[in-house]
């Protein structure tokens, strides 16, 4: 059924170009610029790829569900999105390479008194949906990358409150501490832009957890795959990913610490 | 529309409309290849691999494909009683969109485990923000429909107002005004309650259209009947014009209700599980998508049955009511 | 104009310089007319010459624009107070019916009674039930309307006027949507009440019925009261022309 | 509606009325406390501190407001021209909504250097979506209409299966399943063309009904009529029928229209940039939500206003022609 | 049945035991008629006899059930191939005109002969104008439909069937929704239209109409036919019980 996996590669380099899909609202590592173009974290990692492959790139920007339902029939030829590999992600895509290591965070109001992330036990504690933030409060998250570091669940009990993005949940606990929310989970890196903006937030404790982010391609190329892999390698070890996420984050996020 | 009582002959009895239907329906499978999707892989037992099978395995889908439809087609117009007829044509297509679902190679094991808290959570919160929201939202349209066909400035502006400004804002935007925006100006409401506003203010606007054709398109007469016995503007809506206009404002109703059962899935983006929320998060730890999507559409499907089927009970008691 | 035929000379209704305008349309022209306590005035003319209109001043279901109209002593205007005490003493019969096709024959003539004269629903019923009698149908109380035919249906709206008490009856074409059939069983009944005693304004083409039962037989065009007289000077010796001609026409079908 | 020939006194000349409204306004401003929400911000110069000046400010933010609010109603019960007093509400409205979004800190400078772009890439997609499907859903409303009432049971049950299964399901659902599920069975189609399929089959699935509704309207005479004159049926639909309801389908095929402008915004969903998409993407680099999020709510509502004075005048035009 | 006044002893309409069922209502029972080329028919009866039933069977609007309606040489039936051929040679006017409301009404009288005949516009035209002026209103042309009086409606609906060029014409209650005044245009233009010797069947309670021009009067009841003879003898010397009974009410008022 997967009419056009294994030619992948062939038809980028035939055609010159290159079409990935990444997400364009998830500031800084996607979003839409002032000049209305992609740009951030992932999209400067995606242009690099492209480059080092010699084609042009297209954007195309589908939501979330539809880029993780698989099969993408070659509507786009990789997704570089911040995605989780994990053992059942596994089954439907390929990843063919780790690019960087998120901090996940705990973000709470500005004027809690909140110092631990033991204080959230029991608390309203919101997130996006169907993300790892979610899990690791559920509980249920599995990181199985190689070259993730090992994690505890430090808050219990939770009260869940899922958002369609963990942006909204931000949105609702900048209205004061308790109001709606007593604290968020996020990537550090959005929390701390979302305190860049204004909002009257802090981060609680360290990072609670490490999430590997990789490159996904549809099944079936290994071809692909090895090119891919290949490219994120000299990526990283001529230091550009490294340059990139200093420009985007400050602190370099393409190996653990 | 008036039938006719010269009924034409049946197509499917004329030969050659029977020849000329066999060809079209050959050349289309040929043209879109059949061969390479399900159906190809159903006869891969007879022809061998679909991608091997060429030109000729492509023929010969298609030409049994053709067949079995005409066949098919022929045989449900021998049925003599049109419900019987209609009942199968129905089936047959169901069971045609079922393999389509099929074909996306859906864990039955997945949805199985899960259906039961779509449908428990899901839903229930559904069908009660629904429900609580057309209710509030036909008392709004009832006060709506009144002021826009008065002759007071300010119930005639106020009206229009609202129903120019909900009806020309995305729901999901009122969602998103009223739940961040009400906290700006110091009240701070509930995902649910935000919701139940928004979608009552919303299809309160579109209702208070649905009301005000109801009322004016009662004869003049009746007013002017009440009127020359001495009754008051309240006692005329309540009693006459308000009861003769329900049977005109139950079917745009129940569509709105449909539409709303769908609608409200938009209060899913401010964190309310109902049932479109469960579906495309459920899926979501374990890449699942399909089988929740699937398994929401059936139950949205099944709860728009039940309520035209509802529907259709509540206008006919009506319409026997006022024409016996 | 004459008043010859008064049997009590009290009015009930009187109109002074009355003008009513459709927007610029000027539909009725300087009506004069005072209707006496127990006259019957038979209104007739050719279609669009103004008769639904004026009858429809009498009870302020239309509004005039100038001179005045007073029923039963209530000067009527726009700011007036208690119009619907003046309606409900005023029965109005209309060309369609216009029963409330949602409530029993019954419902239909003790809602008056109950809802404006604040009634209670037993002697409502009987007050009901007396009408119904009255106009024969005493049978047909819990039908609803639509079963019924439509000279029935006239004589329920006959007997939920009446059920108010009025004291003047307007009817408007009373026979005019009719089968030929049922427009005698409602003539009758027109009849019968006209010998009662009650005061009537009847719009209609019905000349035998003016013959038999008006005091005066008004001739209406162009939004004018052309002539009016009793009915045998009026049928024998039209006055203007445009009462010859229109009794012509009427007359040979 | 018919208006009564004798009207109330306004209720806004009558001292007692004054007297109640004001102590009624009063007490709400009390219990909602003003003083903590942005007017009581405006009035810091005069009060201090909102939250210091305690119940004494809160007395006297709601007396001033109350006093306020019931001298500019009877300033506006003054005015003689309905339309004007329409217009004067409105525009004291809109100012009152333009003020609940200011208090949302908005940057302009941000609302600014975007909304050209949301013109031109989200207004022009969104409308070139909608217009296509609106066109596409017409078609296949017509034909589902004249099945929907025959007496084939093919015809019958095709239609029925058609609207039931496309009303039953939420759009979304439809989107996905043209996206995702198209391929499966071996073609692939872009985003926007599935997006203009999914929403020309869901409106398609609704208009039928408006057009049913429509051709039903007509009266048997007309088909009557036609027949005795011995015109065949697709004769006397497109010159007879069609031709009469088009004044009777404008209208729900307006609001048709106006939901479909929101409704397209679901093509987003899979990476069509239309000013849904826009709107809720452009903020989020530097947290202007609400900026994105009111800019598109009022280009929506202009785009829903403009649209209504087109259907008005398509209305005005067909009943002119009608019943002169 | 009596056949006593035909002119040309020709059928051009034979009904034979003819019934027809609306579900399980018997409205038309063992309907017996032959009609001849150039005869006039007048079918009088109370409401809810059938007469509309009867003459709608003869262009098929109304399916019967057993029995057969010959028309023109041709058998009406579920499956024939050309009933829009028979339509189209047998004129129908209708009590509410049925006219197209979008269409002038010269478009009203061009669409029957472009459409169906398929006569090129420039004929059709004339075609128009001439029987627009044989109704005396080539004036209204341009007009619409509600632009114009009943009386006018219903001529311009006599016009259109004419176009048409019809072997037979039916008439059901023509001038029982106009307004007195109009009637006699009407029935002035279906006198003279019966004088050019067109075939017609004609429901209608205009006895004076009856008198004067038909060779045949039929009267039914419940769905059958009571009663058919010469003008004269059916109103002087009626037979039947129930139809001196009509007759009364009729002609009284
Ligand atoms: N609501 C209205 N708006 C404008 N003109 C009206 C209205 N009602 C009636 N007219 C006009 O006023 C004139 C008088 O109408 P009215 O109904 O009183 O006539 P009528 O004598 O009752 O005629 P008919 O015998 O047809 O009932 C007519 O020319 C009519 O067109
Ligand atoms: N479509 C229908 N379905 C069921 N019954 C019908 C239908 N049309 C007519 N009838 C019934 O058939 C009978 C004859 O009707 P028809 O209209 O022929 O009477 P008519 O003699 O023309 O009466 P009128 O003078 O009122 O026009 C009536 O009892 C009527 O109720
Ligand atoms: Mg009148
Ligand atoms: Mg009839």
């Amino acid at each position: 059924n997967t009419a056009y996996a294994g030619g992948v590669l062939d038809k980028i380099m035939s055609t010159k170009t290159i079409k990935i899909a990444t997400d364009a609202n998830w500031p800084p590592q996607s979003f839409i610029n002032d000049q209305n173009e992609m740009d951030g974290f992932d999209v400067d990692v995606a242009r690099e790829i492209a480059k080092r492959m010699g084609a042009e790139v297209e954007f195309i920007t589908p939501n979330w569900d539809v880029i993780t339902a698989g099969n993408w029939y070659g509507r786009w030829d990789m997704h570089v999105g911040s995605m989780t590999p994990t053992k059942q992600r596994a089954e439907i895509l390929s990843f063919p390479a780790v690019y960087y290591y998120t901090p996940a965070a705990v973000a709470v109001h500005a004027s809690s008194g909140i110092a631990q992330l033991s204080g959230l036990n029991g608390k309203k504690v919101g997130t996006g949906t169907g993300t790892t933030f979610e899990l690791y409060l559920q509980h249920d998250l599995i990181i199985d990358a190689e070259g993730a570091p090992a994690f505890d669940f430090q808050i219990d009990n939770a009260e869940i409150r899922s958002y369609e993005t963990s942006v909204i949940a931000l949105d609702d606990l900048r209205l004061g501490d308790g109001v709606r929310l007593d604290g968020v989970v996020s990537s550090l890196p959005t929390i701390l832009e979302a305190i860049e903006n204004g909002y009257p937030l802090k981060v609680v404790g360290s990072p609670i957890f490490y999430e590997p982010l990789a490159v996904t391609v549809d099944l079936g190329d290994s071809e692909l795959n090895e090119k891919v892999a290949s490219i994120v390698a000299s990526m990283r070890a001529d230091g550009v990913l490294s340059t990139i996420s200093k420009k985007w984050y400050g602190v370099d996020y393409a190996t653990v610490k | 529309m008036i039938q006719d009582t010269v009924t034409e002959d049946l197509l499917l009895r004329q030969p050659k409309f029977i020849a000329y239907l066999f060809a079209t329906v050959l050349v289309c499978f040929l043209i879109f290849d059949p061969s390479q999707s399900i159906i190809g892989h159903l006869l891969e037992p007879a022809l061998g691999e679909p991608d091997k099978s060429g030109l000729y395995g492509r023929f010969v889908t298609s030409f049994m494909l053709a067949v079995l439809m005409v066949l098919n087609l022929l045989a449900i117009s021998l049925i003599p009683n049109f419900r019987l007829q209609v009942i199968s044509v129905w089936i047959e297509l169901l069971i045609l969109f079922l393999s389509f679902f099929y074909s996306f190679d859906l864990s039955f094991e997945f949805i199985r485990s899960k259906i039961w808290f779509m449908v428990t959570q899901g839903i229930f919160t559904t069908l009660y923000v629904s429900a609580i929201s057309i209710v509030i939202a036909s008392f709004i349209a009832i006060i709506g429909a009144v002021a826009k066909m008065s002759s007071n400035g300010f119930a005639y502006a106020i009206a229009s107002f609202y129903t120019s400004f909900f009806r020309g804002l995305p729901l999901l935007m009122q969602v998103y005004l009223i739940y961040l925006g009400f906290p700006q100006i110091g009240y701070v409401i509930d995902a649910v309650p935000a919701g139940i506003i928004a979608l009552s203010l919303c299809y309160g606007a579109y209702m208070t259209e649905i009301f005000r054709a109801g009322i004016m398109s009662i004869d003049a007469g009746q007013w002017e009947g009440s009127r020359a016995l001495g009754f008051k503007f309240s006692l005329i809506m309540r009693k006459i014009i308000l009861p003769q206009s329900i049977p005109l404002i139950i079917p745009p109703t129940g569509n709105q209700f449909i539409a709303m059962l769908k609608d409200s899935s938009l209060v899913s983006v401010i964190g309310v599980w109902e049932l479109m929320f469960l579906a495309r998060t459920l899926g979501n730890k374990t890449f699942n998508h399909m089988e929740m999507l699937i398994t929401a559409a059936m139950l949205y499907w099944m709860m728009t049955m039940v309520l035209e089927l509802i529907q259709s009970r509540i206008e006919r008691k009506y319409q026997k009511r006022q024409s016996r | 104009m004459s008043k010859t035929n008064q049997k009590v000379k009290q009015p009930i209704i009187s109109i002074k310089e009355m003008n009513k305008y459709y927007g610029d349309f000027h539909a009725l022209t300087n009506i004069d007319l005072e209707v006496n306590i127990g006259e019957r005035i038979v209104i007739c003319g050719p279609s669009g010459s103004g008769k639904s209109t004026l009858i429809r001043c009498l009870n302020r279901l239309e509004a005039h624009q100038s001179g005045s109209v007073n029923v039963n002593g209530v000067e009527l205007h726009q700011h007036m107070k208690d119009i619907d005490k003046v309606r409900s003493e005023v029965g109005m019969v209309f060309q369609h019916f216009n029963l409330f096709p949602h409530m029993t024959v019954l419902e239909n003539c003790t809602a008056g009674p109950m809802w404006v004269n604040k009634v209670p629903p037993v002697e409502a019923h009987e007050i009901a039930m007396r009408y119904l009698e009255r106009v024969n149908i005493p049978e047909q109380a819990d039908k609803y309307p639509a079963q019924l035919s439509g000279g029935q249906q006239q004589r329920v709206a006959i007997a939920r006027s009446l059920c108010m008490n009025p004291k003047v009856m307007l009817f408007d074409e009373p026979t005019s949507a009719l089968d030929p059939e049922m427009v005698a069983e409602v003539l009758d009944t027109m009849t019968d009440l006209a010998q009662s005693g009650m005061t009537m304004i009847v719009v209609t083409h019905e000349m035998g019925f003016a013959k038999q039962v008006a005091d005066r037989v008004i001739f209406m065009d162009e939004g004018k009261i052309v002539e009016a007289n009793e009915p045998i000077a009026f049928f024998e010796n039209p006055q203007s022309q445009r009462t010859k001609k229109f009794l012509s026409q009427v007359l040979v079908h």
